[in-house]
């Protein structure tokens, strides 16, 4: 598998605290990797050194050999890396169409008017948010609004996918339906970083993690090696997940 | 001619600041954009006007009758038409909207009624008006009380807000109204007091420059713009930036018309404003987001 | 005792919850389980006074009516609401939130002990008493959210989803600590979709569908409900 | 034939320009209305008209202003319409004026156009001249203390940044330096300046014997506030608009005393004693001593062309603007045929023991004797 | 069908022919009536078009007036017209430039006072200009532009100011403005180059009003900063749009007209209290109509096609 994005000595500090230390790790094209990390470990804050809503203090990010570390956000987005955030982000005033319809509006080959629609509600179906296109986003709960996000980063048609605790909140039955999504989302080529702290989902998703703490990375390997790893269980599983 | 330049920048931030304290506490705590901020001031001038000239009244003295007046007037106001606002808001700009809106309605009412009861003549008269004779330079006397009184409510209120209980309480209705219900702060309760301590605060400048200022009723914009400036400038919400922005935009005008050209002032005084949003475009102590 | 009789909640046209009652015992975990968009969330609004009751309804908590009371009352009389989303003050910091958790009146007495309490139980609050709360990690801010209610010395918490985003090491503390301030004698409302953790904490559970309450049952009960398992512990 | 003059009017009742509206313009309107009213209305003809009066806030807009002419004149009617009040608004309207052939007798404009507008508009008349006339008047009365050997050659000179205050400084410094003064201090300050300490302490570390203030009411009070807290005390001492307010006798009582300005009136006339009581009757306060008097003057101009020319026609009453001498406070005045000024009036006056009394032209009848040097301020209370 | 571009625009045509036969019909203050709503419906309309869905309120819509008036002061007697304009044009253009990029990472109540604070500054160069430079701070404008000609020239512009307006709010442009209203980090993280977008919008709403300025000129023979900046202007036209509504294209207008003729009745007969019963009928009018002039229109349609559809179902 070719690396779809490498991530080189990447520092992130506000003010005296640094978020996120010379992390290195590489993403392969078509897997979908894990991030994980103990609370307050650094990893929304690698999404946003990623997506380009922060810049690094030192360091390189290669998105297909391109550096794009510091890059505006609009333009890593029309390369082809959407996002979720971890509090959920939606236009509250437009209708869930609408949210779709911005993924798919502006990116490299934008879609607008009734292609634009059909694609936003096929997208929605595919969500699991059929027949709700004319509800507005604020009148959604939390999961819906979260559903809705991931339709609008798939509008973007992205080669990396972002997801910063999408599962988080989901009771079992609808995790099953989230994984189970996410999986598509892989076997359809979607390149995917997940934030995750449900520790099932990331067992049955990914391939590989990379474990972060305190800013650093602490482990990297196989889902099965590092959920075994030491350090790892013991900054960030507990007894209960050995 | 420094010593001058400091000490009258010092006055006049000190009542640009004292006039702004008000205001911040007004919209960085009630969220109301209060633009009939400034014709409360200028009430509180004529009234001065009216017990000085007619009652012989010190200002100072009437400042022990118009600042209870001004803190209850304010209530009111709060209570009775902006209170149905507040609880219709669905949102902060619609909140934002709607008090910009019956905020000017209120504007014209005071103003209106200032030009029924005073007409628009230009009012003047002068108390407390001796020199004083400081660091070898001289000063009206009645400008070293406002800026007395802009340190000494500066520090009062600095303390009430991060001191105080009640000050925290303030702040957190300030940053996020329903989650302050849910700490037990009874939100309209809060709103109304900081809303009234700012009409407080703008009735007790409207005293205290009327001793010094030529008004009339209709220069009350004036003062809300002013006060706007300083509080942006200052940082929503924050005292002592306010203080500080007062004094700095008083220091800058005063260096300007001394050492550089008093056509200059305003425009100096603009553009320094507009030069620290440009760096922090959260004002001076504002967090930027 | 926190008794719920006859609660419905209503957006608009839409009807979010429909004559639902329930009743917690002081110290007692109460579950409430259901899937996304039963109106769980709306029941700890409608209970915290966020969100308007129907008229039908009533509350009482220690043989007290606080039905029609306003948030910061019913906060007063001893119900405290960690909402989703947390509910943070985020341009304060850390410390302010945590006093302004004792604002209530009753809360004033053994403020000092509860917050040494509250640092004890989240060690990282502790480290970061003047950072302020908008710039703590999703974690952080959870930890800070529940450290808050509970220096509200509240009778019953209600606790909406608080081991979201949690790292799979705190939650589990989290709910030890949770059973831990039951003991002490704080009743607690709990919605979480960590069902299987939830269930094995609480005394007593309610299936919420649709706005309805459609089950209930000691935790024990539950947890053996072959529709339970299946829709709610995925076995 | 009808049965009331209809007069309209519109002015600032409102915003930025109320405070000198309320002081100048709508108490005499107020004031001759009143009094044509109370004496059973206007002889026009072989009848006695009564006014009734149509009357708008322009609100300190020019576009206000225009908008309001429009409608007095098209709408309402009016058999004739008074002017608003200031510079800026009397220019916005003229053209107004001008096409529905109003007179527009303005009583609170100066402009150095004022020449150019009268010919532009024939039924205009701008009674308060151009800024350069009040400059020079001034700068001729400091020539003369020169030569008296009462006053050096220093002169500081402070100017309100906007029209009067640019067309009287421009005027001001062109005529002093023809005559060899030297102008230690020489700034503009913009509208809306609260502190004036700077200048006055800048002012007063220079020394000049002589300063000058184009400045507007709440900075010439303001100026004269911190000229005497500071102590400084030049031998002449000038203040622009408002030092002819009753307002700035009441505010500095005494201390007034010696302040020189624009205006000026003779305070033995018996005109004028009758004109500053009736006004104080009518209208709750005394007039002003400068831009009230043109006001007025104008006002009964207009009342007696009227009567003069027995109608209501607009053609035929300004015929007898152009042509006729009216009997008005300000005595017995005509129109400069030129360019439409009264050429009756005093563009310097001083304060004397509570009047402002009138200096330049020295050769007018009723003018007074300058005090000199100014007294000393005397201690604030 | 009734939606259709095609319809609209030449509906919209139509209405704007026939507005043009308005100064054959009225007497002066007609005219004087029309051009004042106009000119407000241009300020407030071109206001609406960025501050609706970004929701920046600006305040510093008379800098671009006074702008296009004070071009017109310096070069009206100098310039042929339709050049006057474009000078003006271009004057505005380039200060929206500086403005929009100046102010992008302000937010809310501190990009308002900014843009307020930053009229004030123009307003205040100006005067200093000159005063120092030129020496004559009020200017004279004598030119020989009629009042018919000054409400065509509006009425034109007005017209553009439409047809853009409808066709921004059908474009990809106006939506990601409505999405950077929304949340502005989600627009830049679904593609959308916000301060392209931001300032294209703000100098395109500049550019009405800047000629707005510079054709209302002519109508006051005198312009000196404090008349052509004046900030009352500025107000006057957020408050009519906040009134009227600003989501819609058509919202301002409804705010104009009416605060119009309100303005023009109070001010007849009530000249002296005018102030007073402004404010109170204002204040009516906030309680009264808490979603806009617009948005009661609207509620008011939704209202009469349900009652519409009731009927059809009860038989
Ligand atoms: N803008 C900021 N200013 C100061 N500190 C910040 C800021 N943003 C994040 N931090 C701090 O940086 C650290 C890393 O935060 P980050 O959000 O990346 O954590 P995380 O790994 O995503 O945690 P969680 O799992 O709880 O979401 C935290 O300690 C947080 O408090
Ligand atoms: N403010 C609101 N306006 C309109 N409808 C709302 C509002 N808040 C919630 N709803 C609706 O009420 C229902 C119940 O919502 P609630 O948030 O209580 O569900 P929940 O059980 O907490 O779901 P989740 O598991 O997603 O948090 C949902 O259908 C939701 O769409
Ligand atoms: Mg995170
Ligand atoms: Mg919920």
């Amino acid at each position: 598998m070719s690396t779809l994005l490498q991530v080189s000595g990447v520092t992130k500090r506000f003010g005296g605290l640094t978020a996120v230390r010379e992390a290195s790790f590489v993403v392969k094209a078509g897997e979908i990797l894990g991030l994980l990390g103990p609370n307050g470990s650094g990893k929304t804050t690698m999404m946003n050194l990623i997506s380009g809503n922060l810049r690094p203090d030192a360091g390189g990010i290669a998105f297909e050999n391109t550096e794009i570390a510091g890059r505006r956000p609009h333009l890593i987005a029309r390369d082809g890396v959407a996002r979720t955030f971890q509090l959920v982000r939606v236009v509250g005033e437009m209708n869930a169409r609408e949210n779709v319809m911005a993924g798919l509006a502006f990116r490299k080959s934008p879609l607008w008017g009734s292609a634009a629609e059909d694609e936003a509600d096929r997208l929605l179906e595919r969500v699991g948010l059929a027949g709700r296109a004319q509800t507005p986003a604020a009148d959604m709960t939390y999961i819906d609004q979260k559903r809705l996000e991931l339709a609008r980063a798939l509008g973007l048609k992205p080669r990396l996918l972002l997801l910063d605790e999408w599962l988080a909140g989901l009771n079992q039955t609808e995790l099953e339906g989230g994984v189970s999504l996410i999986r598509s989302l892989g076997e359809d080529g979607v390149t995917v970083i997940m934030v995750e702290h449900v520790m099932a989902a990331i067992r049955s998703l990914c391939g590989r993690c990379v474990v972060m703490n305190a800013g650093a990375i602490i482990a990297e390997g196989s889902t099965g090696d590092v959920m075994a790893d030491p350090a790892v269980v013991s900054a960030y599983l507990g007894d209960e997940h050995a | 001619m420094l010593t001058n330049a400091i000490l009258s920048g010092l006055t006049m931030g000190g009542m640009y600041a004292l006039v702004a304290m008000g205001l911040t506490l007004q919209y960085g705590v009630s969220r109301i954009m209060n633009l009939a901020y400034g014709e409360f001031v200028i009430a509180a001038s004529f009234v001065a006007f009216l017990l000085f000239t007619s009652g012989g009244l010190s200002p100072l003295v009437s400042l022990l009758i118009i600042v209870p007046a001004g803190f209850a007037v304010s209530y009111l106001v709060y209570g009775i038409l902006l209170t149905p606002l507040v609880r219709r808001a669905r949102s902060r700009e619609a909140l934002e909207a709607d008090s910009i809106l019956s905020t000017f309605g209120l504007l014209f009412i005071v103003q209106g009624l200032m030009l029924v009861f005073f007409g628009g003549n230009y009012t003047s008269y002068s108390y407390f008006n001796t020199p004083v004779q400081i660091l070898g330079t001289t000063i009206a006397a009645n400008r070293l009380v406002v800026l007395g009184f802009a340190v000494l409510f500066g520090a009062a209120c600095y303390f009430f807000l991060m001191r105080t209980r009640t000050g925290v309480a303030l702040r957190a209705v300030a940053v996020d109204p329903i989650a302050a219900g849910l700490v037990a702060v009874d939100v309209r309760w809060a709103a109304a007091l900081a809303f009234a301590l700012g009409g407080a605060i703008a009735v007790t400048g409207g005293v205290l420059v009327s001793m010094f200022l030529t008004f009339n009723a209709n220069i009350g914009v004036v003062f809300t713009m002013k006060a706007l400036i300083v509080v942006i400038m200052g940082g929503v919400g924050n005292v002592a930036g306010a203080l500080a922005a007062g004094i700095i935009l008083g220091l800058v005008e005063s260096f300007v018309a001394t050492f550089v050209d008093p056509g200059l002032t305003i425009a100096v005084t603009y553009a320094v404003f507009l030069a620290v949003l440009l760096v922090r475009p959260g004002g001076l102590f504002g967090t930027a987001k | 005792m926190l008794e719920v009789s006859a609660l419905s909640v209503a957006y608009g046209k839409h009807q979010a919850l429909r004559d639902v009652s329930i009743v917690a015992a002081p110290g007692e975990i109460v579950a409430i389980l259901g899937s996304n968009g039963a109106g769980k969330s709306s029941l700890l609004k409608a209970l915290a006074g966020l969100v308007p009751k129907s008229r039908e309804t009533s509350v009482t908590l220690g043989g007290k009516d606080i039905s029609r009371l306003r948030p910061h009352e019913i906060v007063e009389a001893g119900l405290a609401l960690v909402p989703e989303g947390r509910g943070l003050f985020g341009d304060l910091s850390v410390a302010e939130n945590l006093q302004l958790g004792a604002f209530a009146k009753r809360a004033r007495q053994g403020e000092a002990d509860r917050l040494a309490r509250v640092l004890d139980m989240f060690p990282r609050l502790k480290e970061r008493r003047a950072q302020m709360a908008r710039t703590m990690s999703g974690g952080e801010q959870q930890m800070l959210a529940i450290g808050r209610a509970l220096m509200s010395s509240p009778d019953f918490v209600l606790l909406d989803e608080p081991s979201l985003g949690l790292a799979p090491v705190v939650t589990q503390s989290l709910f030890s600590i949770l059973g831990d301030i039951a003991a002490a004698g704080t009743g607690i409302i709990l919605v979480e979709q960590n069902t299987r953790a939830s269930l094995r904490i609480a005394q007593h559970a309610y299936l919420l569908e649709n706005g309805r309450i459609v089950g209930q049952g000691t935790a024990a009960e539950l947890s053996a409900d072959p529709a339970v398992q299946r829709a709610y512990l995925g076995l | 034939s009808q049965e009331s003059v209809r007069i309209g009017y519109v002015v600032s009742k409102t915003g930025a320009n109320a405070g000198g509206a309320t002081t100048s313009t709508i108490p005499n309107y107020e004031l001759w209305v009143h009094e044509i009213n109370e004496a059973g209305g206007i002889q026009v003809g072989d009848q006695k008209l009564k006014i009734e009066v149509v009357e708008y806030d322009d609100r300190s807009s020019s576009e206000e202003a225009v908008r309001a002419v429009e409608r007095l004149a098209t709408q309402d009617k009016v058999d004739f319409i008074l002017t608003p009040w200031g510079t800026g608004n009397n220019l916005a309207v003229g053209p107004i004026f001008d096409k529905y052939g109003y007179p527009q007798i303005a009583g609170t404009s100066v402009t150095d156009r004022a020449p150019d507008l009268a010919k532009r508009w024939p039924n205009s008349y701008w009674l308060l001249g151009t800024g350069g006339s009040y400059a020079e008047g001034f700068v001729d009365l400091l020539v003369k203390l020169r030569e008296e050997g009462k006053i050096g050659d220093e002169v500081a000179m402070a100017s309100i940044a906007d029209g009067f205050g640019i067309e009287l400084s421009t005027a001001g410094r062109t005529a002093l330096q023809e005559n060899g003064f030297k102008l230690v201090y020489d700034q503009t300050y913009p509208l809306g300046t609260q502190d004036l300490a700077p200048i006055v302490n800048e002012v007063k570390a220079l020394n000049p014997d002589v300063f000058i203030a184009f400045s507007y009411p709440p900075d010439t009070l303001g100026l004269t506030d911190q000229a005497r807290v500071l102590g400084f005390n030049p031998k002449i001492f000038y203040t622009g608009v408002a030092t002819a307010f009753p307002l700035y006798k009441d505010r500095f009582k005494d201390a007034a005393n010696g302040v020189v300005s624009l205006g000026g009136i003779d305070p033995n006339d018996e005109k004028v004693k009758a004109y500053i009581a009736k006004h104080k009757e009518v209208t709750g306060k005394e007039p002003d001593r400068w831009a009230s008097f043109m006001t007025y003057a104008g006002l009964q101009a207009l009342q007696q062309s009227i009567e003069q020319s027995g109608t209501l026609d607009k053609e035929k009453v300004s015929e007898v603007l152009r042509t006729g001498t009216f009997d008005t406070v300000l005595g017995n005045i005509s129109f400069d045929n030129e360019n439409r000024q009264v050429p009756n009036i005093f563009t310097v006056g001083q304060w004397q023991d509570g009047e402002f009394v009138g200096l330049v032209p020295t050769d007018k009848e009723g003018s007074g004797e300058l005090v000199f040097p100014k007294p000393e301020w005397p201690a604030a209370q | 069908m009734k939606n259709s571009p095609a319809f609209v625009i030449g509906a919209g045509a139509i209405l704007f022919a026939a507005l043009a036969f308005v100064p054959f019909y009225v007497d002066g203050y007609g005219l004087a009536l029309a051009i004042g709503i106009a000119s407000y419906t241009i300020l407030a309309t071109a206001w609406a078009l960025f501050s609706g869905p970004t929701r920046y309120i600006s305040l510093a819509t008379v800098a671009f007036f006074g702008v296009g008036a004070y071009t017109v002061a310096v070069l009206g007697e100098v310039l042929p017209w339709p050049l006057v304009m474009l000078v003006a044009a271009i004057n505005g253009m380039l200060l929206a430039l500086v403005v929009g990029l100046s102010t992008l990472r302000l937010a809310g109540i501190y990009f308002v006072i900014f843009t307020f604070g930053l009229t004030e500054l123009i307003k205040q160069l100006v005067t200093w200009y000159e005063v120092k430079i030129t020496r004559t701070v009020g200017r004279y404008v004598f030119l020989d532009i009629d009042q018919q000609t000054i409400y065509w020239q509006l009425l034109a512009l007005a017209a553009i100011l439409f047809l853009v307006g409808y066709l921004i709010g059908r474009s990809r442009l106006g939506f990601a403005l409505r999405i950077i209203g929304g949340d502005e980090t989600v627009a830049r993280h679904v593609g959308i180059d916000t301060t392209h977008a931001k300032v294209a919008l703000f100098v395109l709403s500049a550019l009405f009003m800047t000629l707005t300025g510079a054709i209302m000129a002519p109508r006051w023979t005198y312009i000196d900063p404090a008349i052509a900046f004046n900030p009352q202007v500025s107000f006057q036209a957020v408050i009519m749009a906040l009134l009227g509504g600003v989501q819609r294209l058509w919202g301002p207008v409804l705010g104009v007209i009416p605060m119009t003729l309100l303005f023009e009745y109070l001010n007849a007969n009530f000249p002296n209290y005018f102030i007073l019963i402004l404010g109170i009928v204002f204040m009516l009018i906030v309680y009264l109509l808490p979603q806009g002039v617009a948005g009661a229109v609207s509620s008011l349609r939704a209202w009469s096609r349900r009652d519409g559809k009731s009927v059809e179902e009860a038989r």
